[in-house]
């Protein structure tokens, strides 16, 4: 399947590491950079932190199609719906939008997602929508196909109530875990730190990452 | 009658804020025969004086079967009763088979009531001319509503409608606090002296132009048929009659306070719509 | 209303001469024709009270309630037509359920109050349906936030501390204007509007009432409900015995 | 091998395995129906499952239509339970729309015609309808799912109808032999060979079992009655 | 059947032009394009349910499993759904979800109505069955199998249903896996004690869910226990940690 | 600004004050611009006789049909707008088809006559099922039948009420016939006696000299079911209302119509 030439038929994919935990007064997102088409690294500074409404972000995994769609979708909505609410919609209101899509085209859709934000009434809160569009909220949350080789190491590091700075490390370390044995992650780690005043974006570059074991 | 520009349509305010074609639709529920229905805590039973339009022709019916723990009386006009029942009919069958219970009568009401507003706000549709009395059984015990063709509904004791009904509802009221406890007969029977309040002297009842129906806790919906209701009215036969002559003559049957413009009282289809009946 | 009878008046869809619309006007009639209802702003929550008129003896108590329930959070009292205020009460409560469906959390009253003012606007707008005949009062209390809306037939709405529509809707925002509402708990309102819709009751025009008297309050937990029954029978207490000192007082006046 | 035909899951290397829908279940259970000349028994097993597995032991599949009428199911229980729903919501609407109950042989004919409007997504059932005519005489109706109606005297329907209807065939029928008078069957006669019957449909068909529900319809009405049969 | 249905037909809407009397003819719907090929994604495995003498014990872990990665550790699937109603699912959870949030919405219109009527169990049992069938028979199913315990007329009832809308109510009710491994554990215990109190049931409950522990790769040793109760109500118990034995280990050392 | 009565009846969806609607009314008036028909239910059976009206020599008599036949066991015969009447036939042949297909029994005649009137009420009122009619039809009908319950005859107006009756006349003619009806109608008739008198009635009240060809009967009967009488027996029948000598042979009403 994955012949060499696999790349000309093969859609954009975002093979992806993707996490988002909460800390004592927000929330931190997460992702890895390589967008991908068969093995071919179509980008590998990509985006995938993307922006909902102001203290709402989402990572994105899946048919890159698909969630970006979906994305927009759901931040037109969340905009127009905060007009006609006169204020920030709750983080809840914008994941169960995004259940809402999931769910009812679950059959056409390839779209694993974790909605991630900050809202008055529930602080920082993580919400994953994986494949099949159902929806639950985590304190911590990962996804993507690099996911499968970290789920451990956040199982033993994970701490509710960490401060920023431990949770930044935190999710640093699991993606630079996760890129290190998934070929479909790697690049740069984007971070995204989400609070009441907003977000706070920071990269760690490919060559700036954190070293574990490496034989 | 008062007349005026504003009772053109349903969809026209009058300047006293009434609705003058509701209100005259309420009028067709008086042009009906009179029926009569009341409820103890054990059943609930329905009443009517059927006519017959001529020697040879056969009574029309006015008892109907909507399921098995639901039946209604009507009062007016017949067509527009038949689609109502109809639609309560099949209220009652989809919840029935989707629930596998019976559908409470307070909501089987609260549907058929917005139902009925709908014809009272467009201009393509008319008020429903018929009044109806519902009898029926559910969790909440036995049931006797009252609907309005204003789309109005009234969860009753008693009630009485049709033509020449005050002096039924006169004497349900005057016998109301005997009603809760009374044996099927005992209902039966104020039912009967109820409506037999409503004749012209000369007219009795006969098993002929009376239909009795009754529901209660395990008594499906039964309409009595003639040898079935024979022996009630012989249970009454004979007893003094009184009401109907005193009656004044059938007028105009609005309040009859203020003259021209007759308008300030509202009184149909806001709560205070019984005033249309009282002074029937 | 110098246009009355001139002919346009007939149709909602039509302008006046001076500018009116008088479809609109005549079903705010219909409004003023029914039982005072009443809404008071406190400060842990909300009271709806409303006077129905008992129309007849074989109704049974209970029937034709004022009050109704639009969420669980949510409680909605009209003045009007009922079988009106009915369908507005539809279709509120199922603009609660769309929004709960589609968005998971449960709808906020200014939201619902601007779908709702929408809707009975859109009536008013074609000759060929008339506008509402009922001006509804919605409140709710969320996050210790009580708050409360009146709409009239027209579709216009505003945000109250205390308001009343219905028959006597003068004498009663005159009574609760003397009121400090915001100031006063729940419990304390209760009492308050029994004695504004016993002092109001007309009883030489109608016959007898029913107080109906509902909450939605940090005792009920921001849900919309009957008030218990202690506090329905203290407020109604309360009230007959204003009304004793109120005529108390009138004779010795005389 | 293109992502169109088979989607895969970025999130995690093993798919989780792709059903394929089937929306019938075969969940057993036979019918047997003998019909004389005032009454008509029919008994069901009351074993309700899906391969090897039991879901229930008590299930009742007679369902009574009218006073002198009733049907038994067997096959696709899901099926079963939305078609006899649907004949009961008919059986109402008959009764209010012509003031009178419905009789056996409307009955069989418009269960026919429903089934045959399921043509091309058939009800997987066998129906044995059964119930006393205008003349007061049993009759058995049988049908196959897209429909086919035959009336019978006698029938055995379902996963062991196969087995049993040569046994009717000779017992009740008197098929094939000779020597041997035309009789109709007396009531108690047709009971124990019901009885008979589902004894030896439970010792060779793993679908029927557990216990037979029996409803014998004569003129005064229908009387109700269990038997047990072996429960493993 | 999970829409609401128009208010009335053809009547004005806010932010829409009205057009009176709209007497065009009803446009057909576009037919659904979506391709009805799903098959559940992350699911949830046994429920256990069994009627004691005064009402009925539902129970099941809190684990949603992604393919073999027990992915999600905290999906309770237990649900009050009102005074006298349990619902319990297993099988596909986003599904579980969408059933979840429409029944609880029909429970909230019911309660705003204030007349004192409920759901009864058997109502929704039936309910549960019309829509699943209905689905089944779009070729579109849920893909679960719910549990239906409540009581009604004083009496326990459980009843269940599953992705075809086959339905049946017994004393013992298994899904899953629970169905092979639960269920004859549970009959035999019924057949010969048939008056159960709530202390054995709990614990015949307890001792399924540890041999679906050992023997169910897709279980989880946390779960909900529902209990209604005739005379307590409803509630919800959890999470609760299944016991567990290993001992035998130290016997089969030599494989 | 004072309104006449006229106000109250230009649409279906008007009611007057007295809360009645003009429009139907005026509907059922329509009858009474339509040729009469007369039918009598007996024990034996039942039977109806119509008036053709022949508005001119040049016209097919045979092929005015007043009488028709809706199933084996069901005939109909009507009054007032016959394009109408088309509809309503129709529906009632279908309805009566379709119950036998459904059910393999015959409809009942009382069932048939609402199915009838289910489509007859369906005006002014864009009801959930669809478009509507903007006015009643103006048809009067009887049904004549057999079924489990014996012969019967049921009347049907616009306004959709069907009501069963012993003996029934419509048309302009219906007042005087139905008071002759109820003068001659008692329950021990033969079907003979019925023809005849139903042919006596419409004799009277109609204004063409009654014959062969301007008259149509049928008779219902358990045995023959739906039976139109051939000229020749419509012939004989007439020869029961004028014998030779007697220009009345039954005496049904001095009343002049």
């Amino acid at each position: 399947m994955e012949g060499p030439n696999d790349w000309m038929d093969a859609p954009h994919s975002t093979g992806t590491s993707i996490m988002a935990a909460e800390f004592d007064n927000g929330v931190i997102i997460g992702a890895d950079s390589r967008s991908t088409t068969g093995a071919y690294i179509a980008n590998r500074v990509a985006d995938k932190l993307t922006r909902i409404t102001d203290r709402i972000y989402c990572c994105r995994s899946g048919s890159a199609a698909d969630t970006q769609a979906i994305a927009d979708i759901v931040s037109y909505h969340l905009e127009f719906h905060g007009m006609e609410l006169g204020g920030d919609p709750l983080v809840e209101i914008g994941a169960n939008v995004f259940k809402e899509l999931c769910y009812n085209y679950r059959d056409s859709l390839m779209a694993g997602i974790l909605v991630a934000g900050w809202d008055k009434k529930k602080g920082g809160q993580i919400y994953s929508i994986p494949i099949g569009g159902m929806c639950v909220r985590q304190p911590v949350s990962i996804g993507g196909s690099g996911s499968s080789y970290v789920y451990g190491y956040v199982d033993a590091n994970f701490k509710p109530n960490m401060t920023q700075e431990e949770c930044v490390k935190f999710v640093t370390n699991t993606l630079a875990l996760a890129m290190s044995r998934d070929g479909s992650s790697g690049g740069v780690v984007r971070l995204g730190i989400i609070t009441e005043k907003g977000i706070e974006r920071r990269v760690v570059l490919g060559n700036e990452l954190p070293k574990f074991y490496e034989n | 009658m008062f007349r005026n520009q504003y009772d053109s349509d349903v969809t026209v305010w009058s300047p006293q804020g009434r609705l003058h074609q509701v209100e005259y639709a309420m009028e067709a529920v008086n042009l009906g025969s009179a029926t009569v229905g009341l409820k103890s805590n054990a059943y609930a039973v329905l009443i009517a004086l059927k006519r017959a339009s001529s020697e040879l022709s056969a009574y029309q019916k006015k008892v109907i079967n909507i399921d098995d723990h639901i039946g209604v009386t009507i009062s007016g006009l017949t067509a527009d009763a038949r689609i109502l029942s109809r639609y309560m009919r099949t209220e009652c069958l989809n919840y029935k088979y989707s629930h596998d219970t019976y559908l409470p009568l307070n909501r089987l009401i609260t549907t058929l009531g917005n139902k009925m507003q709908v014809c009272t706000q467009r201009y393509d549709r008319r008020p429903y001319g018929v009044g109806l009395l519902v009898a029926g059984y559910d969790d909440k015990g036995t049931h006797i509503y009252q609907t309005c063709p204003s789309a109005n509904y009234y969860d009753c004791k008693a009630m009485s409608i049709g033509s020449r009904s005050q002096s039924a509802r006169t004497y349900l009221e005057k016998h109301l606090d005997q009603f809760s406890n009374s044996s099927l007969e005992e209902l039966i029977k104020h039912g009967l002296r109820a409506l037999r309040d409503t004749l012209p002297p000369e007219v009795d009842l006969s098993t002929k132009n009376v239909s009795i129906g009754y529901v209660g806790k395990e008594q499906q919906f039964k309409i009595l048929d003639e040898e079935e209701t024979a022996p009630y009215l012989r249970l009454i036969e004979g007893e003094e009659r009184r009401g109907a002559t005193s009656e004044k003559p059938q007028g105009p049957l609005r309040d009859d306070q203020g003259d021209e413009p007759r308008d300030p009282m509202p009184d149909v289809a806001i709560e205070a719509a019984e005033h249309a009946m009282d002074t029937d | 209303m110098s246009s009355i009878g001139t002919g346009y008046d007939l149709s909602a869809s039509q302008f006046s001469p001076d500018g009116r619309v008088f479809q609109v006007e005549y079903a705010m009639k219909a409004v003023e024709n029914s039982g005072t209802v009443l809404g008071l702003k406190g400060s842990d929550g909300i009271i709806l009270a409303a006077e129905k008129l008992i129309l007849s003896k074989l109704h049974e108590p209970g029937t034709n309630q004022r009050i109704f329930n639009i969420d669980k959070h949510i409680g909605m009292a009209f003045s009007g037509l009922i079988a009106d205020a009915r369908q507005v009460v539809q279709i509120a409560r199922r603009e609660a359920a769309d929004y709960r469906q589609q968005y998971g959390v449960s709808i906020p009253l200014k939201y619902l109050n601007d779908r709702v003012s929408m809707y009975m606007h859109a009536y008013t707008l074609y000759s060929a349906i008339r506008p509402y005949g009922c001006s509804v009062i919605l409140a709710s209390y969320e996050d210790g936030e009580p708050t409360m809306y009146t709409i009239d037939p027209s579709g216009v709405s505003y945000g109250y501390h205390g308001c009343a529509t219905g028959k006597a809707k003068q004498a009663a925002k005159t009574e609760i204007e003397k009121l400090k509402v915001s100031q006063l708990p729940c419990r304390e309102l209760a009492k308050e509007a029994a004695k504004i819709i016993y002092l109001v009751h007309d009883e030489l025009k109608d016959k007898n009432f029913e107080l109906e008297l509902s909450w939605v309050c940090k005792e009920s937990n921001g849900l919309h409900q009957k008030v218990p029954d202690n506090v329905y029978q203290e407020a109604e207490r309360a009230a007959k015995q204003a009304m004793e000192a109120d005529s108390e007082s009138d004779t010795d006046d005389l | 091998m293109s992502l169109a035909i088979r989607p895969y899951y970025p999130d995690y290397s093993t798919v989780p395995t792709q059903h394929h829908f089937n929306p019938y279940a075969d969940n057993g259970g036979s019918i047997v129906a003998i019909a004389g000349n005032d009454f008509v028994i029919i008994g069901a097993d009351t074993r309700l499952s899906a391969g090897f597995s039991i879901y229930t032991r008590e299930q009742n599949k007679l369902f009574s239509l009218s006073g002198t009428t009733v049907l038994g199911c067997s096959g696709c229980w899901c099926d079963t339970l939305t078609l006899t729903r649907i004949l009961k919501s008919r059986m109402q609407m008959y009764q209010q729309e012509h003031n009178k109950v419905m009789s056996t042989e409307a009955c069989a004919q418009m269960l026919s015609t429903m089934l045959y409007y399921k043509r091309f997504f058939p009800y997987y059932i066998s129906n044995v309808l059964v119930g006393l005519d205008n003349e007061g005489k049993g009759c058995v109706y049988s049908y196959d799912p897209i429909g086919h109606c035959e009336k019978a005297t006698y029938r055995a329907g379902g996963s062991a109808g196969a087995l049993l209807q040569p046994l009717l065939d000779n017992q009740i029928g008197q098929k094939n032999m000779l020597n041997v008078k035309p009789e109709s069957v007396t009531k108690e006669r047709a009971l124990s060979i019901i009885k008979d019957v589902f004894i030896s449909a439970a010792e060779r068909d793993i679908y029927t079992g557990d216990s037979i529900s029996i409803n014998i319809i004569t003129k005064d009405g229908i009387t109700q009655e269990t038997f047990e049969l072996r429960k493993d | 059947m999970f829409s609401a249905p128009p208010f009335w037909e053809n009547g004005p809407a806010p932010g829409n032009f009205y057009n009176f009397p709209n007497l065009q003819p009803q446009v057909q719907q576009p037919q659904d394009f979506r391709q009805h090929s799903q098959s559940p994604v992350t699911t949830s495995t046994s429920l256990v349910g069994i009627t004691y003498d005064k009402g009925i014990l539902v129970a099941g872990d809190l684990l949603a499993s992604y393919g073999s990665l027990a992915r999600y550790r905290n999906c309770p699937r237990i649900v009050k759904i009102n005074e006298n109603i349990i619902l319990g699912a297993s099988g596909d959870y986003a599904d579980f979800q969408y059933v979840k949030d429409f029944v609880e919405q029909k429970v909230i219109s019911e309660e705003c109505l204030d007349d004192g009527l409920a759901l009864k169990p058997k109502s929704l049992y039936c309910w549960l069955t019309r829509i699943l069938y209905n689905r089944r028979s779009k070729m579109d199913p849920l893909w679960n199998n719910f549990i239906v315990a409540g009581i009604q007329d004083g009496q326990p009832f459980l009843g269940t249903v599953d992705k075809h809308g086959t339905a049946y109510a017994d004393k013992v009710i298994c899904t899953g896996y629970g169905a092979h491994i639960a269920t004859p554990l549970l009959r035999d215990s019924l057949d010969k004690n048939p008056q159960l109190n709530l202390a054995e049931a709990k614990a015949l409950i307890e001792k399924c869910l540890e041999v679906l522990y050992y023997r169910d790769a897709r279980s989880y040793p946390k779960y909900q226990l529902g209990i209604i109760d005739v005379e307590q109500g409803v509630s919800i118990e959890g999470p609760l940690e299944v016991p567990q034995k290993w001992e035998i280990a130290y016997h089969s050392k030599r494989f | 600004m004072f309104l006449t009565r006229s106000e109250y009846d230009r649409g279906v969806n008007t009611f007057s004050p007295e809360g009645r609607l003009f429009q139907v009314e005026y509907a059922i008036e329509a009858i009474k611009l339509g040729s009469t028909a007369i039918g009598i239910s007996t024990s034996e059976g039942v039977v109806l006789a119509v008036e053709k009206r022949i508005t001119s020599p040049l016209m097919e008599p045979t092929t005015i049909e007043k009488i028709v036949e809706v199933d084996k066991h069901i005939g109909c015969a009507f009054s007032g707008l016959m394009a109408d009447s088309r509809t309503m036939i129709d529906r009632a042949r279908v309805e009566c088809q379709n119950h036998w297909f459904v059910y393999n029994e015959n409809m009942s005649v009382e069932s048939c006559a609402q199915a009838v009137s289910n489509l007859a009420i369906q005006f002014g009122d864009s009801d959930d099922d669809g478009a509507a009619m903007s006015r009643p039809f103006g048809v009067a009908i009887l049904f004549a039948g057999i079924d489990e319950k014996g012969p019967q005859l049921y009347h049907m107006d616009p306004s959709g009420t069907f009501v069963q009756f012993d003996a029934k006349a419509i048309g302009s003619g219906s007042e005087g016939a139905q008071q002759s009806l109820q003068e001659v109608y008692h329950r021990s008739m033969t079907l003979e006696e019925a023809t005849t008198a139903a042919l006596t009635i419409l004799k009277q009240v109609m204004e063409e000299k009654l014959n062969s060809s301007n008259v149509e009967v049928m008779t219902m009967t358990p045995k023959n079911l739906f039976h139109m009488f051939t000229k020749e027996q419509v012939e004989e029948a007439l020869t029961n209302v004028f014998p030779a000598e007697h220009p009345t042979p039954i005496k049904v009403n001095k009343q002049k119509v």
